[in-house]
């Protein structure tokens, strides 16, 4: 198998006298979509915050494409190409559809915006995400539902060439067509060589979509299993501890 | 998918009647309010309606209209800088006083008065950005420092008085009035030329333009609009042997100023960085945006142009005090408010706080004309205001069918 | 003295004796306070051989009190109140009741031991004369000349003194305030207030009783602006007051040489720290013993005085503009 | 699911210090500020640290701890009310010429000044509420529209001197000593008893309780540090004839209406609701919170507790004059911040006003010790004011290794 | 049938230049699920912020037990006994678990705050919702994971006995095991009499638990259907437009 290009090695994280992470393994390769499933609170969210650089975490190894790094800001991340939707989605109200997309990453020509290419690449990433309803690309993000939302906070992640992606429950506002359409573009990612990392509680796409999962436990990482080794019932269990795995990841 | 450029004339019309309904009102009540006002004071006194009080009107808005457009900077974050009225007041004690005491060339002085401004700001903007001390306390701290350093410059009650003619002749003399045509006819040409380049722009990238009607529509307004105010300003309003004629030199200043901040904000990078803090910081963080360094920078443009609000201020009052500049920062956060911009950041643009502090000018002006008793005119002075934002609050309220203040 | 408190209270006891204690009212107002009676008050107590304690309230009637509480817990001789906005009432009687004697300085203070003070009604009235003089310079007639009136802010009692005194002078004469707009201490809302009033008459002005120089300063920018010269009266000869009269723009500041007063002042709070009683000839109508001191009227030929008193720096006041006029009434 | 009450004396030690070391500071760091100030000033003076001043100090204080509690219920909401301080002086000219002139009895004329005090909020409420307008604009009218009033009513330079004995007693005369522990009875009956009820009730409904100990803690820890505090003023620190000695009268009614005010804010709806729409006023008015009637009751309460503080301020000063009450009130912003309470709405309590009102207290306290010229005094004052926020942000920081500010 | 607990009448609503609802009816009946389906942004969320007095309608007639009401506050929706679990959630940062349950019903006695009564009846309904990350209730609700929040908000709609309760998207952020949980509660609420109205994307979880199913398709109400006379196929038709409705509501 690959290098993997994120690896973490014995990640741990509290919040005053809750310990969240308690030494947490974990890979993601490159072309490969791994699924990172568990329970409610499990901590699925910080772990991949810190990898996000959103909140650091206390203490463990990270390292991209074998070499440790240090994630201590956003920033930190964004230059190692990794792309994150997070679970609370974080857009701006005040800004539009295109605005927030390119948030960070504005479309410059002769030092000033060029409102025009941006607006041409947001409508075409919304379109390809199938939203319908959306009326125009200049509506302030404030006044979209609750799946719209989350169809730009998904938008925006694959804007840009990245090497890993990271969706924190992306479909969970979406409507039929458009969760199929992101497994879609999730699967299309990855062979694109993207790394994918899908936080999902939806087994089926998991099932539909992953190469690996990963199950996390009240913090602790209790199995990492190819899909194809496994069954949905041995991962429910995993996920509400009625069961512990014994094997190793390959 | 659309973005909201599609349509003729008559659609981009009645979007944006409709964008005005829902509660997108922008500076509309602020203009309403200056209106009211203006019609108010014309009845009230025959003087107000003259060549000559539109003169003045224009130089004694000018140091809150420049004030405001410091403080939008801020204020689009969620900040304040209380202290952007003593900077004014400090940063001028130290130019008058450096040309006064140390006889330094005032060009020099001019540029070490901004130095100074620049390095209030970048003081403010380190405690409030790195440090995270809340703005209104730092700002707070310094309004009562520089009233010291003022105080400690220049000498207790010292008086200064400005010698240097250029900087008098900002809100002293006017343009000659061919300049004000030319004045007009510049910013026609920007103006036209800005929408022509975004349209060239937008038909590159193969999205919809607005209607060229919009852009002849908004060529003609500036053109009649500016029109009336160069030919109101270009007659002479003098009064003695003196022909006092010309559009002041502190307006095309401070349109300048007004035109370049409005570039900034809404076409750089630091501009849409503001908005996005203003809005959500933790979501701008996430995005890659460097929030300190904007935090910081905002500061530091807040007293930067404070300065320019004193320069003003001292070229009007012709001396420096010791208490230069100590009661005016609330005026002007009370003009940016007026005129639309959110105390709460994210919301507002620097022609709002230039609008707001037009409001707030023509009370004291319109009433200054009217002779009336110290504290009625306290008393008036204050219910005007509150009539002012009352107009405001109610246009938007009954607009938007707001649900946020039930 | 007290017995309860230990050592502490002794050396508090001790220091109390030799001490003067001094508030004074704002460092705003006017630039004496802190540049000349401080120093000229302390000189004169330290050569003395006392202790001065001299704080500055800062035109903030609380922070006043809590001065005051600190002196008199160091323990006071003799206090020399300079009142601001009433707050030393409280304080001198507070003072008096630990048997210390006070000194209403500049500004009465009802109930305090003695009043030394430039007359403020004087001043205003000088204001108001010096106003008369242009007045027939100009060859006008007071009873019809446009007057406008540029006070002081209106809450403050002094500003109402100055123009209680000018009305003495300015009212016999039939002088009618055109306009009187809302008072100020502050050059950017005199400057406005008064182009407003200005717009109101037309244009037309005859004469500006101005409470200040500050106040002045600002009519003099407005009055330029429209090509106009009209007597302005002001106070305080500060530099930019002196440059004013010597250019012509304004027809005379009051100077109240703070010496004069500081000496009488200090005189008086050095007798007292010596225990002595001092007596003193004039009385207010209430009854308190009153040590006035007579302010000046300067016009440009009386600059040089100003300079002489050490008030004033020839290098300051004789710069560009100003080095002809200078030159013109021997001022250097 | 426990609810963090469970375990013994240590446990609860161990959870408090991590609660503050993941940044939930409270008033620590303001505490922090106030100790560290009182050192400095105690090596910098003799007169610092003697009974007589630390009696000073709370009366001095007084004010702006009553000012300070007064805005704490609208910074609660995210609002601001500029005219507290005004308000305050215009209710006290109110009362002083009603006694002085109208010759009314004090105790009506008190009556009135509160109810003209509950009206003010009544009217800042209704626009701040109802019709929409932010509060920095309503109240910043209203500062200046006060002003014009108390200038209206008392004249031009008028100045009226306090006489009622009641009034000025509050300031300047001291319970008698066996008061000041009869005082400090009724505190530790108040704290036992309402601990003991919470318990009680806790059982009753089949929750866990802290450990007793914790109780006993607490009330060994007021115990001591109010013992301290009453002898050291039970001291005379009379420097005259007379003897002075006791506890300020003030200090009893401010205890009183903190410890009311607290209860409010933390046992009834009103004051549930108040965080509730500071935090998330869209959330509550989902809920079913009348969100605009406690935004209204909010402004009333902090008018009201505006005249207490006038009430403060004219027993210390002993006059009323017409510009009362002008600068104080960003001073009494600042007291909160400091002390913790956040403008952005939804954190804070009344103690923590309190104890940045002391911070700001001490240091215009400690520095009238020093002699220092105005200008020094000022510039000091705002450098302190600085620092002691930087005290505050760099604990919390440090401690809760923030993400909000980098 | 039943008389219906809710009736809406060709309701309407705009957003400025936006007509969202162009005419809805609806019904809903006392004892019996109601699931509310469409497509992002088909305009769910604002029909039901309608009902709840959120967001009131521009026009139409709302019924309740056959009576007209009027719907302006969300007061007026309490004091019918409507309670709902928003998408966007709306909890209160600042306030802890058991404050934000309580907000605007706490419990009193003499006049202060019951703390214990309040805390105990928290802990207890979360309980039943089987959260186990949750430490303490007295946890503000900033620190909860978003599965975490919304179960807290969905407890708070349970809390009180209500006549009907609406929940949109209550399962989004839910794990396998809460999700079980709370279409149980939602089944148990029924038995109990009260109408309960759903929204949800998961068709799986709607044909599990629903009486009938109504679908929005851009602002219009184009099928309601009794659940044991529609197929999956269907609804996913009328959802995308592809297929149209031809009946009549019972
Ligand atoms: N800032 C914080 N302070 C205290 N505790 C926190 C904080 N953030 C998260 N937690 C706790 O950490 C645990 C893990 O949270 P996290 O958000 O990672 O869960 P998750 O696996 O993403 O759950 P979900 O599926 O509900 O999104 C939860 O119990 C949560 O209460
Ligand atoms: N305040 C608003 N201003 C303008 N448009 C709005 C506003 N609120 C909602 N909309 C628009 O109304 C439409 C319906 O929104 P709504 O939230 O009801 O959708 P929904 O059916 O709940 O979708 P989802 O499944 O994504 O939650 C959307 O297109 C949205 O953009
Ligand atoms: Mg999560
Ligand atoms: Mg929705």
């Amino acid at each position: 198998m690959d290098l993997p290009i994120i690896e973490l090695k014995g990640v741990v994280k509290s919040f005053g006298p809750v310990d969240v992470l308690k030494g947490v393994n974990f890979t993601a390769y490159p072309g490969k979509i791994t699924a990172l499933v568990g329970d409610n609170g499990a901590g699925k969210s910080t772990l991949i915050k810190g990898l996000a650089g959103v909140q650091p975490y206390d203490g463990g190894e990270v390292l991209f494409n074998g070499e440790p790094v240090s994630l201590h800001t956003p920033r930190d991340a964004g230059h190692l190409g990794i792309e994150v939707v997070y679970q609370d989605l974080a857009l701006c109200d005040n800004l539009d559809i295109v605005q927030n997309m390119f948030l960070g990453r504005e479309e410059l020509s002769a030092g000033t915006f060029d409102e025009g290419l941006m607006e041409r690449e947001a409508a075409e990433t919304l379109r390809q995400l199938s939203v319908r309803t959306v009326k125009s690309v200049r509506q302030k993000v404030s006044s979209l539902s609750g799946g719209q939302r989350q169809t730009v906070a998904i938008a925006r992640s694959v804007l840009k060439k990245a090497k890993v992606v990271i969706l924190d429950e992306p479909t969970a506002a979406l409507g039929v067509a458009q969760t199929a359409q992101v497994l879609a573009l999730v699967k299309r990612l990855a062979e694109q060589g993207v790394s994918v990392v899908i936080i999902s509680h939806n087994l089926v796409d998991v099932f539909e979509v992953a190469d690996f999962i990963s199950v996390l436990y009240l913090g602790q990482m209790v199995a990492s299993v190819k899909t194809s080794e496994t069954t949905n019932e041995d991962v429910i269990g995993y996920i509400t501890g009625a069961k512990t795995y014994e094997g190793e990841r390959a | 998918m659309g973005s909201g450029q599609e349509g003729g004339l008559m659609d981009q019309v009645r979007a944006y009647v409709q964008r005005v309904r829902s509660g997108e009102m922008g500076a509309l009540p602020a203009i309403a309010g200056f209106v009211v006002l203006s019609i108010l004071f014309t009845i009230l006194s025959p003087y107000f309606f003259t060549e000559r009080n539109f003169a003045n009107l224009l130089t004694q808005a000018a140091t809150l209209v420049m004030l405001g457009m410091a403080l939008v900077f801020v204020l689009l974050l969620g900040e304040i800088d209380l202290s952007a009225g003593v900077t004014a007041g400090l940063t001028m004690v130290i130019f008058v006083v450096l040309i006064a005491v140390v006889n330094l060339n005032w060009i020099l002085a001019l540029a070490i008065a901004f130095l100074t401004g620049i390095a209030i700001g970048t003081f403010i903007g380190f405690f409030v950005a790195k440090v995270g001390i809340p703005s209104f306390v730092v700002t707070l701290g310094l309004f009562l420092g520089f009233q010291g350093l003022e105080l400690i410059i220049i000498g207790a009650g010292g008086l200064y008085r400005v010698e240097t003619p250029e900087i008098l002749a900002i809100q002293n003399s006017n343009l000659p009035p061919w300049a004000g045509w030319v004045m007009l006819l510049v910013m026609l040409a920007v103006s036209a030329s800005t929408s022509f380049l975004d349209r060239a722009r937008r038909t590159r990238a193969g999205v919809p333009n607005r209607t060229i009607a919009l852009v002849w529509a908004k060529l003609v307004t500036i053109a009649v609009l500016g029109g009336i105010v160069i030919a109101i300003l270009n007659q002479n309003r003098g009064t003695g042997f003196k022909a006092i004629e010309g559009v002041p030199i502190v307006v095309p200043i401070t349109l300048a100023i007004l035109w370049l901040g409005t570039f900034v904000l809404d076409r750089t990078k630091f501009g849409r960085y503001i908005y996005a803090v203003g809005g959500n910081a933790e979501a701008a963080r996430r995005s890659g945006v460097k929030v300190a360094m904007i935090r910081w920078c905002a500061f530091i443009v807040c007293s930067s142009l404070a300065v320019v609000a004193g320069l003003f201020s001292i070229s009007k009052v012709g001396s420096v005090d010791a208490a230069a500049g100590r009661d005016i920062v609330l005026s002007g956060v009370a003009a940016a408010v007026v005129g639309g911009v959110s105390l709460f950041g994210g919301r507002g643009r620097l022609i709002h706080a230039a609008i707001g502090a037009l409001v707030i000018a023509v009370i004291t002006n319109g009433l200054g004309l009217l002779n009336l008793p110290a504290g009625v005119n306290y008393a008036v002075t204050g219910g005007v205001l509150i009539l002012a934002a009352t107009v405001d609050a109610v246009s938007r309220k009954r607009a938007g069918g707001s649900i946020l203040r039930t | 003295g007290c017995s309860s408190s230990g050592g502490d209270g002794g050396s508090t006891d001790d220091a109390s004796a030799t001490r003067a204690c001094v508030i004074l009212p704002d460092a705003a107002s006017s630039p004496r306070w802190e540049n000349g009676d401080r120093p000229a008050l302390e000189a004169a107590i330290t050569d003395a051989g006392f202790e001065a304690d001299i704080q500055n309230a800062q035109g903030d009637t609380s922070k006043y009190a809590t001065i005051a509480d600190q002196q008199l817990s160091k323990g006071c001789g003799v206090m020399l109140l300079v009142d601001y906005n009433g707050a030393a009432v409280a304080v001198t009687a507070k003072a008096q009741e630990q048997g210390i004697p006070v000194i209403a300085y500049d500004r009465p203070i009802e109930g305090a031991d003695y009043y030394v003070s430039f007359d403020n009604e004087e001043v205003g009235a000088l204001m108001g004369q010096s106003i008369l003089d242009g007045l027939a310079t100009a060859g006008k007639d007071p009873a019809t000349a446009t007057v406008v009136f540029m006070g002081g802010d209106p809450a403050d009692g002094n500003a109402k003194m100055f123009r209680d005194g000018a009305g003495s002078v300015l009212d016999p004469a039939g002088v009618v305030p055109a306009q009187e707009p809302t008072g100020v201490w502050d050059g950017d809302k005199s400057a406005t207030n008064f182009e407003q009033a200005l717009t109101a008459l037309g244009g037309k002005v005859d004469a500006v009783w101005a409470a200040n120089d500050t106040n002045a300063a600002g009519v003099i920018t407005i009055l330029d602006k429209n090509g106009l010269t009209v007597p302005v009266s002001g106070q305080d000869a500060s530099v930019a007051g002196l440059q004013n009269v010597l250019l012509g723009k304004q027809t005379a500041t009051v100077y109240k040489p703070f010496q004069l007063e500081a000496e009488a002042a200090s005189d008086l709070a050095i007798k007292l720290l010596n225990g002595e009683t001092p007596t003193v000839d004039k009385k207010l109508d209430d009854g308190t013993p009153y040590i006035a001191v007579t302010p000046v009227l300067v016009g440009p030929d009386d600059v040089q005085k100003v300079i002489d008193d050490g008030n004033a720096d020839a290098a300051e006041i004789c710069t560009d503009d100003v080095a002809a006029a200078c030159a013109e009434h021997g001022v250097g």
